[in-house]
């Protein structure tokens, strides 16, 4: 405190922070509560979407075990094994509040049944519907990799917000508006001392 | 005797905890004959077996595997019998250690058998190498030159001239085809080849680079031997373990799958959340134990009056007639309501039987056959058979006293063997060649007692289940009709002893007339006019007991040609021809005995089947099969 | 008259295989086992099997196998005898037909062998899969599998018929269009066979119905994952009953709902006229179910023909597959009624 | 006796030509029972009665065979 400079322009300088500051607090405050309030959206999406993820592998599980069991377990392993195509997407940002987070452009991984690995005589639709339940999860994989990246983001920001909302309450202002105080006293003594000298002068020039 | 053993159908109800405590009454009880809930409809539900099931199962499939390489005969008796707390102590343990014992043993025969097979794989590849001649060092390692070694159809000499001049070739025959070995340089390789393909070569690889084939083949020979052997002594070992642990191995089994029976017994029940409800058949007599004992496990028994009612059908015969029980199942079981015919065939059958052999010397053979035969099958089939075989045996005999024959020789008669007295004698039935005509007659009325048993077994059987109008019209009126035909015949047979033409009327021609009559109306009435074409089926059932003499002749017949053949022809004429009648004697009686056996056997059982049960017998029933077993290889406490 | 001809023909040879398939087709698992099946877990099956006309196998492999293992191989084991034997127990006609409609299997296994050396699979897994009971036997198919490359297994089919299709895929031509290929060459080989005899008319007659039955579901199945109608039209098999192949083009070009409406007046419509809104894989049951259906009826009307066979030869698949999808679904824990509901239960 | 033997040779006739008969219709009956059997023992009872069923034609012949030969 002993560096500030007690001046008026170091003052109004400070003052007119202290002003900033409260507004920046209103509005992280208003920030930090908008994200959560998005934070707990998102989150409810979260949970459907990881439930029903959840489903389909339980879902696509059953179709495999059954696709096995008719097709036989090579026809079926080895569809497995020739599904080269890794599932391809692009990320895209979107500002929430400020906050980036990702957006994933994901590529349907469904396949073009001209590009089917099996034969369709000799098979049945078991098949089929195993390799679509399987599509179908890995679709909701990558949809729920999505919203947890998203939900990451949002508690990272949330988590900032805070912490800038809570530095700028306890520490930042008071500390501000603290070194106001002591300049402005500064300022008054300043005052107070050179209303002194000037008396004290006056009287020796009347003296004089 | 006719009927089998009364039933009534009972419902357990009780809460699911007690479910098993119920499981073990039963089992123990063994006389609950369980109808399997269909599990279609509704609040209850096929149960679940209890969770030990799973486990059981795996043992149970685990040691009937391992005894499945034992090859048990016919029947067999343990030497110990386990006690079932010991062995519920120790079943998880043992199977395992059993199986550990076993099982590498086992794969060791598997792979040993790979190896043969391996062998003999490599023994194909070197036989036509060791007919080509060539050493293997000749076959490979060639910088610039290029071996084909393989099959081929023909010689491919001259085509391969066509394509290069600069080439050795080696050829053998082999088996219908050519072994060929080509040495080509490396730039006409491509084209030779070609050739070769035209001409269906399939390559051969050479197994070894260096040595001889010969040495090869005598190493794999030497090694097949060895490995033969580890192979038998293997096999042995395990049998002889197996045999040391077979006692065990058998009470593990049975005490497992008896908890397992236990375990999967509410599969048959209806389960609800809370309850469950066995339904099933109890004989009448054992049905007050039952109750009591099964009430202990607070469960309750009750005695039902469904609408649906397919009581099992539990034999109810005379030891004497059991045998006679094999016979009537594999015809069919009756139904609960229908009359058990094994008494009755019990009686007929042996005479039937008797009837056609007929013959002293065949009878005893035939006895002393089914005792000696009996010690040594002793299965619940084959001692069946045998007795009714015994039974035969015995009834020949005395049919053979009445023909007075003795391997086909007279005992009576003026041509008897035993000459004197005996010549003045008349055998009591009558001798089967001379008297066929009489003996005909007999059978007749034999067809007309038998199946006119069958009719009123049919009558019955019928009014029971449809009602009296049924088995009038049904039954009863054919009862008529065989009545008629047995009219018939006796004015038939009246008017040739008679000696006027045989279609001339008499009284019993007449009597038959309203019998007829009624048959054809209750017929037209009950089953419809198309049914009048049956009366023949029963002229030809009527007939078909002939084949009681027929067959009987046959084999009188067999034998008395061979006793000509022997003692007329053969016998006279010197040493020689004594040996050749013996054995022709021999022979002949042994193969007349075979079709004696056999021939009166079916023929038999065929009036039976056909002509008899046909009338009354319609079968499909269910066999009496109490819920729980008979120890045999373990032994519980009390 | 008729009647009395074909008897007369060749009765006892009929007579004889026809007899027998029946008594083997009594002995089929009944209908309300499968509830009880149901109701077991996978020890459980194996157990209720070794009980049944599986025994044998079961006393073989269970020393050394387990669960599902013992199951899958107990079945595919069961299932070749069972076909071999009805070749060693028939001669004449039904011999020659069954063998015929049993070749089905050598190009199941040759598939299932190639498929497993282009996938690396170990040999006793491809090994469970074999169905021994076409043209060639065990000993060929170890020889195949002990081959080292795709090439030197096709090179053994050399001068086949086939040969052609099996080359296209040494050359690069994609598994499904092979495998495809193969399954059409094995039908048109059936139905190019002259039927000279009124035996050979039955067989000819049920070979070019499951035609149908096959074509009706590829069309149904590439249809409902939008394929074009020249990527239906490859895959449809030639010489159907009904369905034949332009018959076929025009129910591709459909949409799927007028494709449905136009399916009436089909033999098999009766199959799934209800159904139509149900996942295809129940659709497919439900025309299996009807096919079995048909042919054990049939047989029952041409008591001495090849019908009786080959009715029995399907309920004899349809049961190991049933057995199968029971084990596999009891094995993978899947509710019993997502289970039922993929039973075939004639 | 030229018409005994006659008559001798009309009861083989009647016997013989039925046991052919029977034996014709046989032949796939006895195919089915055996096959049936060779399946499952317990067909032996259905078996041997469908079997046995047009072999009553050689007893009809048979009885035949006695009235030429006695009457």
């Amino acid at each position: 405190m002993a560096e500030v400079q007690p001046t008026r322009m170091e003052l109004i300088k400070l003052r007119r922070r202290i002003k900033m500051a409260t507004r920046g607090h209103a509005l992280l405050k208003m920030k930090r509560d908008g994200l959560i309030m998005e934070f707990r959206d998102i989150l409810e999406e979260a949970k459907e979407v990881i439930g029903g993820m959840v489903e389909k592998y339980e879902s696509a599980r059953e179709r495999l075990a059954i696709a096995m069991a008719a097709d036989g377990v090579i026809a079926v392993k080895s569809i497995a094994l020739s599904c080269h195509t890794e599932p391809s997407f692009t990320i895209k940002k979107k500002n929430i509040m400020g906050v980036v987070v990702p957006v994933i452009k994901r590529e349907k991984v469904r396949k073009r049944v001209s590009e089917r690995d099996y034969g369709v005589i000799g098979t049945t639709a078991r098949i089929d519907e195993a390799v679509a339940a399987y599509e179908e999860l890995v679709d909701a994989i990558l949809e729920v990799a999505e919203l947890e990246t998203t939900l990451k983001r949002l508690i990272e920001e949330i988590e900032k917000t805070k912490r800038r909302v809570n530095a700028l309450e306890y520490r930042v202002i008071p500390d501000m508006e603290a070194t106001a105080k002591y300049i402005s006293f500064r300022l008054e003594e300043m005052d107070r001392e050179n209303i002194v000298r000037l008396k004290k002068i006056k009287a020796k020039m009347a003296k004089t | 005797m006719l009927k089998p053993v009364e039933m009534v159908k009972v419902c357990i109800v009780g809460p699911k905890d007690y479910f098993k405590s119920t499981a073990e009454t039963l089992h123990r009880l063994n006389v609950l004959h369980i109808e399997d809930y269909s599990g279609e409809e509704g609040y209850f539900q096929i149960g679940a077996p209890l969770d030990e099931a799973s486990k059981l199962s795996r043992f149970v499939v685990t040691l009937r595997s391992l005894l499945s390489y034992v090859k048990l005969d016919g029947v067999y008796e343990p030497k110990k019998v386990y006690s079932v707390s010991e062995l519920s102590q120790v079943a998880e343990s043992k199977v395992s250690e059993l199986e550990s014992m076993i099982t590498s043993k086992i794969d060791e025969i598997r792979d040993i058998e790979d190896r043969l097979r391996r062998i003999a794989d490599e023994k194909r590849l070197i036989e036509p190498l060791i007919a080509l001649g060539l050493p293997p060092e000749l076959l490979s390692g060639y910088k610039n030159i290029t071996v084909f070694v393989g099959f081929i159809r023909s010689d491919p000499l001259e085509r391969i001239m066509d394509v290069t001049k600069d080439f050795e070739r080696f050829i053998a025959e082999f088996e219908r085809e050519y072994v060929v070995a080509v040495f080509v340089k490396n730039e006409a390789a491509n084209d030779v080849l070609r050739v070769l393909q035209e001409l269906g070569w399939r390559e051969i690889s050479v197994p070894i680079k260096e040595g001889s084939f010969q040495d090869k083949l005598v190493e794999l020979d030497r090694e097949e031997v060895e490995l033969r052997e580890k192979l038998e002594k293997l096999r042995a070992e395990i049998e002889a373990l197996e045999m040391e642990n077979l006692d065990l191995m058998l009470a593990l089994e049975e005490h497992l799958s008896i908890e397992l029976e236990k375990c999967e017994l509410p599969l048959k029940a209806a389960t609800s959340k809370y309850a469950f409800i066995i339904v099933g058949y109890v004989p009448k007599e054992k049905f007050e134990t039952f109750k009591q004992e099964t009430e202990k496990n607070k469960v309750v028994v009750l005695e039902t009056k469904d609408d649906v009612w397919k009581p099992p059908t539990a034999f109810k015969n005379p030891s004497v007639a059991k045998p006679f029980e094999l016979l009537t199942t594999s015809f069919s079981i009756p139904k609960y309501t229908e009359v058990d015919p094994t008494t009755v065939m019990a009686f007929f059958f042996p005479i039937f039987f008797g009837f056609m052999l007929g013959d002293i010397g065949y009878g005893v053979i035939l006895i002393g056959l089914s005792l000696w035969l009996s010690r040594i099958f002793k299965t619940e089939g084959w001692q069946s058979l045998l007795r009714i075989l015994l039974y035969s045996g015995i009834s020949t005999v005395i049919f053979g006293l009445g023909f007075g024959e003795f391997f086909g020789f007279e005992l009576f008669g003026h041509e008897s063997i035993l000459g004197g007295e005996f010549e003045h004698w008349e055998p009591i039935l009558g001798n089967r060649l001379y008297d066929a005509p009489k003996l005909l007659v007999v059978t007749l009325a034999v067809a007309v007692i038998h199946m006119s048993l069958g009719f009123i077994f049919g009558i019955r059987n019928v009014a029971k289940e449809h009602g009296w109008k049924h088995a009038i019209e049904e039954k009863f009126n054919w009862f008529m009709a065989l009545i008629s035909i047995a009219f018939i015949i006796t004015g038939f047979i009246m008017n040739t002893l008679a000696g006027i033409p045989v279609f001339s009327l008499n009284f019993a021609y007449i009597a038959a007339v309203p019998l007829i009559l009624a048959w054809a109306v209750l017929t037209v009435m009950g089953e419809g006019p198309m049914f009048l074409i049956e009366y023949l089926t029963l002229l030809s059932n009527t007939i078909s007991y002939a084949r009681l003499l027929a067959v009987g002749l046959a084999s009188v017949g067999f034998a008395i040609a061979f006793n000509k053949i022997a003692f007329e022809m053969l016998m006279p004429a010197g040493i020689v021809g004594l040996i050749a009648g013996i054995i022709i004697l021999a022979l002949g009686h042994f193969i007349n005995i075979l079709l004696g056996i056999l021939d009166p056997g079916l023929q038999s059982l065929r009036l039976h089947y056909v002509e008899f049960f046909v009338k009354f017998f319609e079968g499909g029933g269910i066999r009496y099969n109490p819920f729980g077993r008979i120890r045999k290889y373990t032994k519980e406490e009390v | 008259m008729a009647l009395l001809r074909r008897i007369s023909t060749k009765p006892a040879e009929w007579a004889y295989i026809v007899a027998r398939v029946r008594v083997m087709s009594r002995k089929l698992i009944p209908r309300e086992d499968y509830n009880k099946l149901l109701n077991m877990d996978i020890h459980e099956i194996a157990r209720y099997l070794e009980e049944s006309e599986y025994k044998r196998e079961i006393d073989e492999l269970a020393y050394k196998y387990s669960g599902m293992d013992l199951v899958d191989y107990a079945l595919s084991l069961n299932l070749s005898r069972t076909y071999s034997k009805l070749i060693r127990i028939s001669k004449g006609v039904p011999r020659q037909l069954i063998v015929q409609y049993l070749r089905r299997y050598d190009f199941w296994n040759l598939k299932n062998i190639i498929r497993g050396k282009m996938f690396g699979f170990p040999r006793e897994e491809v090994e469970a899969t074999l169905v021994i009971a076409g043209e060639y036997d065990e000993q060929f198919y170890r020889a195949l599998m002990a081959k080292e490359t795709i090439e030197d297994i096709v090179k053994t089919f050399e001068g086949k018929p086939f040969y052609p299709i099996l080359d296209k895929l040494v050359k690069a031509c994609p598994l499904a269009e092979f495998e495809d290929e193969l399954d059409k060459f094995y039908y048109q080989s059936l139905t190019s066979i002259s039927p000279e005899t009124i035996d050979m008319k039955y067989f000819l007659e049920f070979i070019r119905m499951e035609i149908d039955i096959k074509n009706i579901k590829t069309i149904l199945r590439l249809k409902t994952e939008g394929a074009e109608m020249d990527e239906i039209v490859p895959k449809i098999v030639p010489g159907g009953y009904q369905l034949k192949e332009d018959v076929a083009r025009r129910l591709a070009a459909m949409e799927l709902d007028e494709l449905m409406k136009s399916l009436e007046g089909f033999w098999f419509h009766e199959a799934i006229k209800d159904v139509l809104r149900e996942p295809l894989s129940r659709i497919e049951v439900y025309f299996d179910r009807m096919w079995a259906q048909k042919v054990v009826s049939k047989s029952h009307h041409f008591p001495l023909s090849i019908l009786p066979v080959l009715s029995y030869m399907l309920l004899k698949k349809i049961e190991v597959d049933n057995l199968r999808i029971l084990a596999r679904g009891k094995a993978e824990g899947l509710p019993t009624e997502a289970i039922k509901e993929q039973l075939v239960i004639v | 006796m030229p018409v005994e033997g006659l008559v001798a040779i009309g009861a083989g006739l009647a016997v013989g030509l039925a046991g052919i008969g029977a034996g014709l219709g046989e032949q796939a009956i006895g195919a089915a029972a055996v096959g049936a059997m060779a399946e499952d023992p317990e067909f032996f009872g259905k078996g041997l009665l469908m079997t046995v069923i047009p072999e009553t034609i050689v007893i009809f012949g048979l009885v035949v065979a006695f009235l030429l030969m006695f009457i």
